[in-house]
């Protein structure tokens, strides 16, 4: 038997095989399953048809079903126990660098090196798609480093600023 | 004079650049495509006849690059340049300089723009011809002193506006003495920075108007048309999402008036070629000349559908010299025109603007669907340009059965790599006020919460759970295709979802 | 009466059930599919609510398998079966069927499809309503001495036809005293195998006449409206290619008796639903009542251009019990439509019939443009079913429009793995018999030669040359997609473009 | 210098590569080529633009150029050389398989095994998406063997008749 675990918005499913019949949650399901192209699918479900279409993302998959996106994140049952013995150490983690969210122009940063900032507070205003956007602090911290001036234009990704 | 176009310089990009270049082959024209260096695999570039890098991805070094512009014009013998609606479209030096190379000009001409390019003296001129206009500072201001007293004479609220531009740049709302001095800097430091030209104007703000925009064309004999109205109340940051013709607030009585004031506006600028007279409209249903368009409009698809006239067909015919082969009494309205545009922004998160590449798009068809779109499968949304991905036409014979069909349309469209704001343009269209027809420039203020967003259903989402599994299970994860859309997982390491709408607004 | 409907079952496959799914949508109703093993990846699969699969590919396993269909529309407590054309749509004992479960059909009574789809018992019903038909023999003959008595009252050239059906199966032109007997024995052959049922009847043959057809609509009410002609003239093989309206030889005269002349065949019947009155029109511009199609037809879209008018929804208003929304001169006809259908045939290669997968589709957009289709990239064309891929529509304001849109969509068309008679349409369209509106049902065998094609130019094909050889040096040919096409060269081992044409008619 | 023969129709081009440069038919060539994806490719030479898409078909390449389709058969200079020596085998083939160019029914056979058929004359007649369409013979030739008869349904690529 194969498990998988599925988090969808703050919802969690289990799916498991067994014997080559699936169960959503503990309840068996029959499903009629057809692959369309490298990432379209139709499946039938107790007749109801869903189209689906399915890409990777960073934290899973990006999902379609019948238009609606979702973002899903599967975990094996291996995976699960192995994260449940070393999930710890992450947490320890207490610097946090904030990236470009999308090639932008910095339009101003707004605060200083040494800076406390409070939650919500704006860091630094990115400028892309003819729109502003501020960037703002999440938790209280303190202004590390800042790696980007006024004026100056930046990739998708690139480290802004980090803060402790 | 008449003056036969055989070679179309299309000096845009995007959805409307293919656009007008279909309208060149339909009307036996070759079409010149121009790209930035971002844009060498777009759409445009693969229907034009000829295609011709003119610079670097950023605007103002290939599609504002007037110069290497005309060049390309001249060096491909091309006999009329289209400018589409942006970048250069309602730059009246550049019409200017189109003109000096002996290169039609598909637009009206360069002292027209120029009339109607500085709002304030659009005012005068259209008041003078006995158009209505917002009470406002008849001349741009640039001492805050000037506004006070204005405020003395018409109150609070106030609009102030960037003089040379559009689009909600240099663009405050003031709702009381105390927020002016602020907000008059802010305003101007914007414009300066948009338009390089930091002069703004002041004007009395209507609450709770309506934005009500008429299509005109007229040609170089004098003859000028309204095709009706436009109804683009539905707004976010100035920016319109939803527009449909007609307009439920107008009647015949109000349609005629407010169709012979578009065709005096256009009259008193001596226009020539399709233009747009955007007004407000009133809870009395008054209107006031807002501004002139001079040039193609985003959403004239809606006008189309409903006129049954292609308006870019209508232009190239003008710029030749043509006489409109219609009068105002051959216009036949019929049946109602929706267009939804499909923008690459997140609205389950704030509307932050998304870019990557769009990993997968299947668009709707169907009876009374048209899509203008200028990006396909496998294209990019840069920060470069804009980032409206799609033009989702719908035409009805009611309302009702428009807004039907733009629905079905919509959840039927497929993307993924970038965000969309489909559920929003769906959460609008299902809106009791909306369809009630009760709405104003505010609606999407008063009435949107991401709360309200269509989300998939238990079994919808169960039915994606076992896919991913299934994926998961046997397919191993090499062949799928992977979206880059950035997500905010890349700066915090967890909870995400929550965080990105903390951090970005 | 009235009776709402909440589910609907499409009792068929390809682009009439996207088409009839999607209406159902925009009204609010689920829309059930049914599929054969065969179809099961299919586009009405996948836009449906739910999907059942009635049996093997063969249409008479799962498509005409009357009482599996109605088993599933019960078991699904679908309240409504939309048949669309073909298939179980004018088979009345399905009507009948359909309606003895308690189930609406969208379409007429039982009756009127019975009194309709004989054509000898048709032309009785509607000649003694005073509708014009072709001389003929009153009732079927079974007999060639019956056939030669006929010729010697009414001359040569004769026509030979099915009773019972349509689409060229059992149809003879006879010239002369001397072919009768071969020909008669031929359609009486043809009829049994394709119908089950050899009865023919026999009648005047009109040279050079146009085919022409008025759309009906008709409530339950009594309420019978015409939405205008639809010009079919350009035929191949007595199957439909090009569709436009209005007709070139129409004038408001000629269209009004047509279209009295339609609402009267309807009324003749009882008839409810949408339907469609086919005629000839001869040289002189009189017109014969041919048989009437009581069913949607395949051409519906250039009516739904030009009047604005879903017809779909309206059979399913019709089906519910709703009155007509509109009288005939509510009805407002604007501008010109015509229809391409794009069948899976090589026009170079005597339209031999093409199967396979489409590994490429990419379909033109654009103001205008409209498209039906119900295959997509990845799609089998297979040999159990009707080859045609798409239904591509274009509107204009005028005919030169539409057809300058059509020409334009066209070329954008794309599709590779099966070919197509895309080509051949395009010759259609520019061919100046066509363009003056001189034609009648003869123009293909008239005019149409495979050497007229357009062939690539010597610069496209230098451009395809360096790609290929581009492709052969640098990438290998591993990651190329294949187009399982079946050429003749499988069959011979060279020259296979010449002698395809010789061993394949 | 790598070349390549190309035949489009009845017309071969020759493609050479050499130091990063291309000609066709001896005359050099500028290009700016793109590949959009897997099988489509924007092409400018000096500044027209063409859109093509290219798969693989059992004769070459199957191409569309700006809508257009054609065939195209490549053959490297080694391939053709090969050829030019051993070619001669081929010619000597005296009997020929018709096969079945796509599902279909078979309505009627025509001849007989034994019988002589002349250029033009009717094989058998099949019976595919509701039109019956009839092979015909394009030599002199006499019918060896048939494989099928009336009524059969037959597969894409069966064979039908062998002529001698």
């Amino acid at each position: 038997m194969a498990s998988y675990y599925i988090t969808i918005g703050d919802k969690e499913h289990i799916v498991t095989f067994q014997n080559g019949k699936a169960a959503i949650d503990g309840s068996p399901f029959l499903y009629q399953l057809e692959q369309l192209d490298e990432r379209s699918f139709v499946i039938l479900i107790d007749g109801r048809s869903r189209r689906l279409v399915v890409a990777r993302s960073a934290e899973g998959y990006d999902v379609l079903v019948d238009g609606k996106r979702v973002d899903v994140s599967v975990e094996s049952e291996r995976a699960r126990l192995l994260k449940q013995f070393g999930g710890k150490r992450h947490a320890a983690h207490t610097r946090m660098d904030i990236h470009a969210p999308m090639p932008a122009l910095v339009v101003r940063v707004e605060v200083e090196v040494g800076q406390d900032v409070k939650p919500g507070q704006g860091l630094m205003i990115l400028e892309a798609m003819k729109m502003e956007n501020e960037l703002r602090a999440h938790a209280e911290a303190r202004v590390k480093e800042i790696f980007v001036n006024k004026g100056q234009a930046v990739e998708k990704g690139e480290l802004l600023m980090s803060l402790e | 004079m008449k003056r036969q176009i055989k070679k179309v310089l299309v000096a845009n990009r995007g959805e409307i650049a293919v656009r007008i270049i279909r309208a060149c082959h339909e009307l036996g024209f070759e079409a010149v495509a121009i790209f930035s260096e971002a844009d060498r695999r777009n759409p445009h570039v693969q229907l034009a006849d000829e295609a011709y890098c003119v610079g670097r991805a950023a605007s103002r070094e290939s599609y504002l690059a007037i110069d290497r512009i005309i060049d390309v014009a001249r060096s491909t013998a091309a006999d009329a340049i289209h400018p589409g609606y942006g970048f250069l479209s309602e730059n009246a030096l550049f019409a200017q300089k189109v003109l000096e190379a002996g290169i039609i000009f598909v637009g009206p001409q360069p002292a027209s723009i120029r009339a109607m390019g500085d709002k304030t003296e659009a005012r005068k001129l259209v008041s003078a011809a006995g158009v209505p206009t917002v009470p406002g500072t008849p001349d741009a201001v640039s001492d805050v002193h000037d506004v006070q007293q204005f405020a003395e004479s018409f109150g609070y609220p106030l609009l102030i506006k960037a003089a040379a531009g559009g689009g909600g740049k240099g663009m405050r709302i003031v709702h009381s003495a105390g927020e002016l001095p602020s907000a008059f800097d802010a305003a101007q430091s914007e414009a300066l920075s948009a338009f390089g030209d930091a002069r703004v104007y002041v004007e009395k703000y209507l609450e709770n108007p309506r934005h009500i925009e008429f299509q005109i064309l007229a040609d170089t004999y004098g003859n000028i048309v309204h095709l009706g109205e436009r109804e683009c109340s539905i707004q976010r940051r100035h920016q319109k999402v939803i527009e449909e013709t007609p307009s439920v607030i107008l009647d015949d009585d109000l349609r005629e008036r407010m169709g012979a004031m578009a065709v005096a506006a256009a009259r008193a600028s001596n226009y020539h070629n399709a233009g747009t007279i955007e007004c407000l409209v009133d809870r009395d249903r008054h209107f006031y000349f807002l501004e002139m368009n001079t040039r193609l409009q985003v959403e004239h698809p809606i006008t189309e559908l409903r006129t049954g006239i292609d308006i870019v067909h209508q232009q190239l015919k003008i710029a030749m010299g043509e006489k409109l082969p219609f009068s105002q009494k051959d216009i036949l309205f019929r049946g109602h025109a929706i267009e939804c545009r499909i923008y690459a922004e997140d609205p389950f998160n704030n509307f932050l603007p998304s870019t990557g590449t769009i990993v997968h798009l299947k668009p709707s068809q169907g009876n009374g669907i048209r899509e203008d779109r200028g990006v396909e499968e496998g294209g990019e949304i840069s920060v470069y340009y804009d980032p409206m991905i799609s033009k989702l036409v719908a035409f009805g014979a009611t309302r009702s059965e428009a807004i039907a069909k733009m629905v079905r349309a919509l959840r039927e469209y497929e993307i993924l790599g970038v965000r969309v704001n489909i559920p929003f343009t769906l959460f609008v269209l299902k809106h009791p006020k909306f369809l009630e027809g009760d709405f104003d420039t505010h609606f999407v203020e008063r009435f949107f919460n991401p709360s309200h967003l269509e989300v998939p259903s238990a079994d919808e989402a169960k039915a994606a759970a076992l896919v991913t599994a299934i994926l998961e299970s046997k397919m191993g994860q090499h062949s799928m295709p992977q979206t880059n859309h950035q997500s905010a997982g890349e700066w915090v390491p967890s909870k995400w979802r929550t965080r990105r709408s903390e951090i970005m607004r």
